[in-house]
């Protein structure tokens, strides 16, 4: 069996992942605080990758990082490479359509954090930010644990955006969903269900790992 | 002494904060009101958590200002231990070791529980160990004893005593228990619908019989004596103030103190007759009497500086025929001791 | 891309990668090129082309998509060519059959569900909707038909039992397949227009000079033999 | 009169709760005991929350028992009015409409409140009051003043003991403060480390002065009298008890009554000298001494069948030479009068 | 414009959005009491549809859901229909894959819900049922919003299990997201922006009312 994808694809769902943590708790903060008449606006955008087919949004973030587009003229310009068929450009669409997996969750959790434990934090000196991690962070750990639980799988799964903007290279852009599909594809359904297989299994244990430390974790 | 200004002036609804004064920069600032006067107000706008209110721009983590909540804020996610170490650990300044704050509030076998296994008192306690832990430059405390029975209530009392008298940091103590209030503060502030509507050192506010808030259970006076002293066979001390001295049980290495007498604690008489178990008669004048209710007057005492209130009965009064300006003698009956 | 230049990578249309495979592994064998093969449906790939992907020959699964590349200096002038031409064959797999009364059952039209590739996608499709058409069913089959994205995904419908027929791609019935099957019969070729697969080279690839060579490869009497033994016909 | 019988057993931790006891299903019990003695997982067995522990198998919403919660447990999603009116739709048999338990905690003017914008306080009492609206066959009550001021407490404590006296609804009430289960409970229980360690009628139980419970701040007695004359001019009422009479301040509608006199209250002489504001001089014998502090006796003076309970001096007890069986008189100076 | 595929997917979408709701909520319950050692197995094959690729899961569902499958046969038997091919089958096909999606958000809001608010419920009277109602839900309706948002976008958007369950057909399975396909695999950008945009302003506007409801709501 070629492992070559599923480690491809393993490696996008934990880059993917822990960008959509890094960017998406400063987001995710934000329209949890937000008084703003602009916050259920911005909600609602950050959920629309979503509505797309995954395909259409590839064909869509095809034209934005391509070469010509807007974001991918602009990387050819920085680092001489084109943005789309590279590992980077998949990273980027990858985050794109998960992003309301990953925000969504990190939200709920923030707003349901009593304000008076963030105060009880700064009298006793701790800034913004400490307070943040020393404080939401931990209290908000379901919340975490949720956004990387459904945007490593999702990202896992993801298929019809990497096809389009990586273009089912191998080694490259190849990953275990694609390879998958092809399998099924060409009706070698051995080839497909073990690998299937592998690559639930493989999620399964990642997942209920994580579960399992969350649980022992969890302040009740 | 300094003095550090207080200006907040702040709308929540239907309720107006507004309060303009000053408070000694030591000791301890009693903060005296009925529920909803604004007491929790006034301290969230001390410490820099309600926003617009105050010139004062340091967000609240720079304020070095330690805050007991109503209800126990403790962090769920932390031991008993790493809760107390919160506060310790960021302010580089913290010189003593929490274990030190961890048994003075009788919490040092908790360190390693989980706080949702604490009892409504233990957790409280935690609370008041982690502000102190943290070694703050003014520490508010809003109702922190309320959760706590008498016996553990007199054992954290006498430690703020000595906080403030060993540290000197100033503490601005809420409560709505006036006998807390007399034991901890120096300085009073009355506040009713969020205006400060007395304000002063405790012995002169609280001796103002005109304020209804220091009528019936609250009605009472302090006074600050020196030990004079000490008798070994009975453990009694005998405390001097200006304007007489009073016999109180046990106190045997106190040298200054504050007693709290109770307005119900002090009869009157005409006479000196020493024949019970009532060791203290002191000489006094009338100053000012008030009715309290229908069938009792307030009576306050002048001992020297010094006031009483005393509580009677309007007929006591009609019998013993008192006025203003009469000499009579107290029969003071109990005198609460801050040990 | 991060592979060497000498490197060809081919784009595929799903349909021939199968068979792609087979002539890089001979045509590598003969001339020491590595060649990367990398499959989607032609429109993926046409929209990945005209998006800079470091492609170097495109074999596309129609005539359209290759003519638009060369029309837009996608492509190099003059590359295209027919590499195949693809035949429709009827499957089934319903154990009610008995080989040869298939085909009266779905021109009679005796059956629960037929799938066709989309029409509006894929060459199959249409050549499937023109033969349904050649033997005036189309109006009333339309209630019983079933549409794939693409031929596989056609012939799985069938496959797995969940339609009685499926017209597909002779290239797929001649692979082995998990299922056997009840019904095979190909479709007169006079009765929908040809099938052509275009290829051509693209104007982007770093090495035109081994591209040519594959493109000239096709054209010898090993790679057609190789194309026809997939179920392909090839013309001159 | 009816028993209702307490029997759990429960381990949480290091800490055992076992209770084996019979309480009377009318009145009001008090369960009495510092902090982390279990009094809340004692109530917590009893409202069926604590599992496993219980001979009765219904769930807690069919034992129509009302808990007010330690920490007010208000609904964060309803207003004030719907919060009350929660238990009050889910009991069919609940008569009363919610308006008069509103007005009766002084909440009728939050009942469009959000929960949220709630002093401490009035949380506390739209939580009363909730389960109140409840009509309850038992009322389970953790600490439920603790939170409030002594006016509002005053103004509460005499609704709560009107409430069991109107419907005779049973209720349990947990405190640590001793004035208050002295005002209301009927029946007291002393917990201490998850064993009742005393347990009987309040007087009784308050009087022994062997247990160190009732000691210091919590030491006194609680008399039940009858009035038996009203001082219109100076309104003040005699009440009569088996042993002697109290003049009393007030009170003038009130027939039967419960009075409070602390130890702190009562001195102690040989003979009855009438020259003071001291309304009431009794004469009594002493019953039993024991030593409190180092300078501090506690002496139970039977009257009747009643007891009072004294704190002297050592010195006065020397001074006076008072010895068991003594007759004296009890100078009493207040009487706390459950209004 | 063809406003049938719009419809059906917005059909679609709300039915499977309800029925995960009414399915997800007992599930998400239990999964956020249960001390139960399975629990966090469990919470890991929930989390399971989104691991594989759409188009892969969509080939086992058909293979289950097929005349010969086990619940296909089962169905053939009880109503004489193919699930497969029909709005039916769409609609179980689409709860298993946005099943995460539902259960996730809502299992995090009963998780932060204090048990002592039950409690007191329970002590006014209340059922555990009628707890639940008037209780859980309304303070867990931050959880209740994301779970409707997500699987109702995520549906809106889906495409390969729709593409492989449903079969494309015109009024019965072919989704305003395989319209959308095809109108971009035909090269057909005009239409295909035209229905994206389209279906992004609809999916907008209801997120974003219901964002906006859900703020009211809110207790602070
Ligand atoms: N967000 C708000 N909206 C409207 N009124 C509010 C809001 N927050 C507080 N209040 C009101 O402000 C008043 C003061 O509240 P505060 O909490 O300061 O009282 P407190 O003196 O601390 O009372 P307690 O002793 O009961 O704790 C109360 O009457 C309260 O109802
Ligand atoms: N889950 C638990 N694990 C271990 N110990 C526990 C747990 N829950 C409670 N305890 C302990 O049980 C004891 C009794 O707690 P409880 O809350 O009943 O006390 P309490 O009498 O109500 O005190 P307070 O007056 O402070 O409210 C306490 O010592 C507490 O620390
Ligand atoms: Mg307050
Ligand atoms: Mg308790």
């Amino acid at each position: 069996m070629d492992i070559g994808p599923l480690w491809l694809s393993l490696q996008l769902a934990f880059v993917t992942t822990l960008v959509l943590i890094i960017l998406g708790t400063p987001l995710a903060w934000w329209l949890s605080q937000s008084r703003s008449r602009w916050q259920s606006v911005i909600q609602a955008i950050v959920a629309m990758p979503i509505v797309l087919p995954p395909t259409v949004l590839g064909f869509y973030l095809l034209v934005v990082l391509g070469p010509a587009g807007v974001i991918g003229s602009w990387w050819v310009k920085l680092t001489g490479n084109t943005l789309t068929f590279s590992f980077a450009g998949l990273v980027i669409a990858s985050c794109i359509y998960s992003l309301p997996f990953a925000v969504q969750p990190m939200q709920n959790a923030f707003e349901s954090l009593s304000s008076s434990k963030l105060e009880a934090a700064w009298t006793l000196g701790a800034s913004k930010l400490d307070a943040f991690f020393s404080v939401v962070v931990p209290l908000s750990l379901r919340g975490f644990v949720s956004a990387t639980v459904l945007a490593f799988a999702h990202t896992l799964g993801e298929f019809g955006v990497v096809l389009m903007v990586g273009g089912n290279i191998p080694g490259e852009s190849r990953v275990v969903s694609i390879a998958i599909y092809e399998h099924v594809e060409t009706l070698n359904f051995a080839a497909a269900h073990q690998l299937s297989l592998v690559l639930i299994l493989f999620a399964f244990f990642i997942l209920f790992g994580m579960f399992l430390v969350n649980r022992r974790w969890q302040p009740r | 002494m300094n003095n550090v200004e207080m200006k907040y002036s702040l709308q929540k609804g239907d309720f107006k904060l507004e309060v303009d004064t000053r408070i000694p920069a030591t000791g301890i600032t009693g903060v005296f009101g009925e529920s909803g006067s604004g007491k929790t107000t006034l301290l969230r706008c001390i410490a820099g958590l309600e926003a617009l209110t105050d010139e004062d721009s340091r967000p609240p983590h720079k304020r070095r200002i330690g805050y007991v909540f109503q209800d126990s804020e403790l962090f769920p996610h932390l031991t008993v231990q790493k809760n107390l170490e919160y506060g310790w650990r960021r302010n580089p300044d913290a010189r003593r070791p929490i274990t030190e704050f961890a048994s003075m509030l009788e919490v040092d076998q908790l360190l390693d529980r989980s706080v949702s296994d604490l009892s409504g008192g233990e957790a409280q306690r935690v609370c008041i160990a982690r502000v102190l832990c943290q070694e703050p430059q003014l520490i508010l405390m809003d109702e922190p004893l309320s959760a706590l029975d008498a016996r553990r209530r007199n054992n954290v009392l006498p430690y703020l005593d000595r906080l403030h008298s060993e540290t000197s940091v100033p503490i601005i103590y809420v409560s709505h228990n006036i006998d807390e209030i007399c034991r901890l503060s120096d300085h009073l502030i009355l506040l009713d619908n969020g205006k400060v509507v007395a304000e002063g050192g405790l012995q002169e506010t609280l001796a103002r019989i005109d304020l209804p808030q220091f009528r019936g259970q609250n009605a009472g006076a302090v006074l600050e004596a020196n030990q004079s002293r000490y008798d070994a066979e009975f453990d009694l001390s005998l405390f001097q103030f200006l304007g007489g001295e009073l016999w109180v049980p046990g106190c045997q290495d106190m040298r200054t103190t504050r007693l709290r007498i109770d307005a119900g604690d002090i009869s009157l008489s005409r006479t000196s007759v020493k024949s019970s178990t009532i060791l203290n008669i002191l000489p006094a004048v009338i100053d000012e009497m008030i009715a309290e209710t229908a069938s009792t007057q307030l009576v306050r005492l002048r001992l020297g500086t010094n006031f009483l209130v005393a509580r009677i009965t309007r007929r006591s009064l009609h019998e013993l025929n008192l006025q203003v300006d009469d000499n009579v003698f107290a029969q003071i009956k109990s005198v609460t001791v801050r040990y | 891309g991060s592979w060497a230049d000498e490197d060809l990578t081919i784009a595929v249309a799903s349909n021939f990668q199968r068979t792609a495979e087979k002539l890089a592994t001979e045509f590598t064998l003969v001339t020491q090129i590595p060649i990367r093969i990398t499959a989607a449906s032609t429109s993926n790939l046409y929209a990945q082309i005209i998006n800079g992907a470091p492609y170097d020959i495109f074999l596309a699964a129609d005539i359209e998509r290759p003519k638009s590349l060369e029309a837009n200096e996608f492509a190099v002038r003059g590359s295209r060519m027919t590499y195949a031409i693809g035949a429709l064959m009827l499957w089934s797999s319903d154990s009610s059959f008995e080989k040869g009364e298939c085909v009266a059952a779905l021109e009679s039209g005796s059956y629960r569900k037929l799938a066709i590739a989309n029409p509006e996608i894929a060459p199959y499709g249409l050549a499937a909707k023109e033969y349904l058409q050649a033997i005036g069913n189309w109006r009333d089959a339309s209630s019983q038909l079933v549409f794939g994205e693409n031929i596989s995904q056609t012939l799985l419908f069938a496959v797995t039992g969940n339609v009685t027929f499926a017209l597909v791609a002779r290239a797929q019935v001649v692979a082995s397949l998990p299922v056997d099957a009840t019904c095979i019969w190909k479709v007169p070729s006079s009765l929908h227009s040809d099938i052509e697969q275009q290829g051509v080279l693209l104007s982007n690839s770093k090495s035109l000079e081994s591209a040519q060579r594959f493109m000239n490869f096709l054209r010898e009497p090993k790679a057609i033999a190789i194309i026809e033994s997939s179920g392909y016909t090839v013309t001159e």
